[in-house]
């Protein structure tokens, strides 16, 4: 494997598997929040949170 | 406290005694285990030669993750575990008492293994001393790491998988330290077989401290 | 008179369940209470709460004068519990199994023997594995095994479970020896009418509470 | 609504909605950094990007499961108590770890990768390569450890003791590891390639494992917050069966 093409393994891996957990912890955030009933539902972004700032 | 202590090793060694698990069972596997190494070395002599000290404590690792297991389904079995809650016993002793059990059951085993790589393996023994240290230092390290662990999977139902999972990682360092010092014992590595050894006594020390401290909690089912 | 078990509002919960709820029961020194009900009312979870076996998680537990929910560990030693499960060494000989136990709990070795006599388990049985005895002399192993600790509180879960009638009758009789010595007695059965003879006292529990209650004699 | 549902531990604050957006942010700076801007080294040439995410993401790994070591400690001295028995430090413990085994994953991910390229092979029995597989598995047995179902204290007491024994144990395995590499392979292939580390390399060194440590700081703060929420949904499902059992008498 050339350099660039590790490099280019290693930063999509890596990004691949954060962004996937980060996914996952933010949609069983949601998934929880919303089986109690709390908040209202938002896009899912990084920047978002697994519930709502609805009643805080 | 020793009186406490005494009383437990000498019960379950009684319960080996009567139902002979160790020598009946485990030590033969054991040993199957060593021949199976040959298979797997395709019988090549000075591999198995230059192999015997790691090969010898990976079969003790084996064959003592099964005394372990053993060892804490005989208090599981019929509620046992309840009966020490309920008795005068601390949870340090019954912790020591567990590991002096489990010690002296994997030293029968490794009784018959040790002739087992000496005969299997054509091994020579340099360095008996050596040979004894690391031994005891490895034997006592696996004894307190074993109860250690098997107290933590014993109240769970998936305590047969959980075991080995939890169990070989932290006993890694002694399985490269025996490993390294029976090398040295055996004559096919001439390094520091010495503080192998007394690596395994540290090890040994500082996991039979932190069971002594946490035994309490451990033991605390419900 | 003395509380020997003291419980106000208790909950406790097994397995994300809550097994006693809100139990209300006061228990006084040398009472033989029946604890009735039918499965799952939560009889074992009060004797195993009784034990400091399962953790209080809310009300007020008190159990020989120790609060349970300071301390669950202390009490345990003045405390006999005989559980579903026999807790026996099935390797061992009876008899051994015995000397054990009574060294766990700080006991006379010499009452060993009396004690296997007093339940009724003939001598030549005490040389022989318990993994080969029958249900009802293991049961007969294990009331021993309680009975050797001398305990001042008597947990006991299903204790007539595989007995039979003389075991039954041996075991009423060291019951009441024990209750007029001063311990106090607590056992749990589903079948209505048992014992009435020695029971001072029949407590009924539903749901993790207490329903019906004789009251002390 | 419980007083609970207010709570601001389980919903998002203002705050970490900045820290998410930072931490995006940061991490896209990052990628420009490490990819584009930082120059090529001198004997690892383009290899040496990897750098930029093999050490922080080792840092993180480790400052994890000292952080879940800690946390355990606390949780441990508090779990006694009668009040207050210190659930969030058992939160905190479960979270940490788990975020540490990724960050453990990525380090032996990128270490594989950057081994083949420099030292030709994907696995190098390398002291710090060793250690971190040990550390991995250790961890993954701890988060299986917390998975089992039981009672919410006795999970956590015991997941506590492993987690202090897994973190007394890092000194021992990478002591062992290290000097059973340098007594039996003197000078390891890699020691004479290690880039050196200068001017902008560093400096894009230091920003990459502060941007990593933002976006796992958020990983954790929100992986905490599901565990709030886990234990909430499991409150409540308790708190409905005790009142249903209470109606059964009445």
């Amino acid at each position: 494997m050339s350099e660039v093409a590790t490099v280019a393994t290693g930063w999509g891996v890596t990004f691949v598997i954060v962004t996937t957990y980060a996914l996952w912890v933010v949609g069983r955030g949601k998934a929880i929040g919303r089986e109690l009933g709390i908040g209202e539902q938002e896009e899912l972004d990084l920047g978002s949170d697994s519930s709502t700032s609805a009643n805080s | 406290m020793l009186h406490e202590v005494l009383l437990i090793a000498l019960k379950d060694l009684r319960v080996e005694w009567r139902s002979k698990v160790t020598l009946g069972q485990v030590a033969p596997m054991g040993l199957l285990v060593l021949v199976v190494f040959a298979f797997a070395f395709d019988a090549n002599t000075r591999l198995l030669e230059l192999g015997a000290g790691g090969l010898f404590w990976v079969a003790v690792l084996f064959g003592g993750t099964l005394l372990i297991q053993r060892a804490f389904e005989v208090e599981t079995d019929d509620g046992n575990f309840d009966a020490f809650r309920m008795s005068t016993i601390r949870a340090p002793s019954l912790f020591l008492g567990k590991s002096l059990g489990i010690f002296i059951q994997v030293v029968l085993l490794e009784l018959v293994l040790g002739p087992g790589i000496v005969l299997l393996y054509n091994v020579r023994i340099d360095d008996w001393l050596l040979l004894l240290a690391a031994a005891l230092g490895g034997t006592l390290a696996f004894s307190v790491c074993g109860v250690l662990w098997g107290v933590m999977a014993a109240g769970t139902r998936v305590r047969a998988t959980l075991l080995p999972l939890l169990l070989v990682p932290i006993l890694a360092p002694v399985l490269l330290a025996g490993s390294r010092a029976f090398e040295t014992a055996f004559g096919v590595r001439a390094e520091a077989g010495w503080t192998w050894a007394s690596l395994m006594f540290v090890i040994a020390a500082v996991h039979a401290a932190v069971g002594m401290g946490t035994f309490g909690f451990l033991l605390e089912e419900s | 008179m003395s509380t020997v078990v003291d419980f106000q509002k208790v909950v406790a919960v097994a397995g994300g369940f809550p097994v006693l709820a809100g139990l209300d029961i006061e228990i006084t020194k040398g009472e033989i209470v029946h604890l009735r009900g039918s499965n799952g009312v939560g009889k074992t979870s009060f004797l195993r709460a009784c034990a400091g076996l399962l953790q209080i998680q809310n009300g007020d537990a008190t159990v020989l004068g120790f609060d349970l929910r300071d301390d669950r560990i202390a009490p345990r030693r003045y405390i006999g519990l005989l559980g579903h499960e026999n807790h026996l060494y099935k390797d061992l000989w009876v008899r051994e199994h015995l000397e054990f136990r009574a060294a766990a709990v700080g006991a006379d070795q010499h009452d060993v023997e009396a004690a296997l006599q007093r339940i009724g388990v003939s001598e030549r049985l005490w040389a022989v594995p318990i993994e080969r005895l029958s249900a009802g002399q293991r049961r007969r192993v294990a009331i021993a095994s309680v009975l050797v600790g001398r305990p001042q509180l008597w947990l006991l879960d299903e204790p007539h479970a595989a007995l039979d009638r003389e075991g039954r009758e041996v075991l009423d009789e060291i019951l009441i020896d024990a209750a007029s010595s001063g311990a106090t007695v607590v056992l749990a059965s589903h079948e209505r009418d048992l014992s009435k003879s020695v029971t001072s006292r029949v407590v009924t529990l539903r749901g993790g509470r207490l329903w019906e209650d004789s009251g002390a004699a | 609504m419980s007083p609970a549902r207010g709570n601001k531990y389980m919903t998002a604050s203002p705050a970490t909605r900045v820290l998410g957006v930072v931490a995006v942010a940061a991490a896209l700076l990052m990628a420009l950094l490490g990819l584009i801007v930082s120059p090529a080294d001198v004997v690892q040439g383009q290899a040496v990007r990897m750098l930029y995410l093999h050490v922080p993401s080792i840092w993180i790994a480790y400052g994890a499961f000292v952080l879940t070591a800690v946390s355990s400690a606390l949780f441990l001295i508090r779990s006694r108590r009668r009040e207050d028995s210190g659930r969030h430090h058992d939160r905190l413990a479960g979270a940490a770890a788990e975020v540490g085994v990724v960050f453990a994953g990525i380090t032996l991910v990128t270490g594989m990768l950057w081994g083949r390229v420099t030292w030709g092979t994907y696995w190098q029995w390398d002291a710090r390569l060793t250690t971190t597989v040990l550390l991995f598995v250790t961890y993954l047995g701890y988060l299986a450890l917390r998975r089992l179902p039981a009672d919410p204290m006795i999970r956590g007491r015991r997941s506590a003791v492993m987690a202090l024994i897994s973190i007394i144990n890092v000194p021992i395995v990478h002591f062992s590891v290290d000097w059973w590499r340098t007594l039996h392979q003197k000078a390891s292939l890699s020691v004479g390639r290690r880039p050196e580390i200068t001017g902008e390399m560093y400096w894009t060194l230091l920003y990459s494992t502060l941007a990593v440590t933002i976006v796992a700081s958020w990983l954790i703060v929100h992986r905490y917050r599901v565990i709030r929420l886990e234990e909430l949904r499991d409150e409540e499902a308790l708190n409905a069966l005790i009142a249903s059992r209470l109606r059964e008498d009445e």
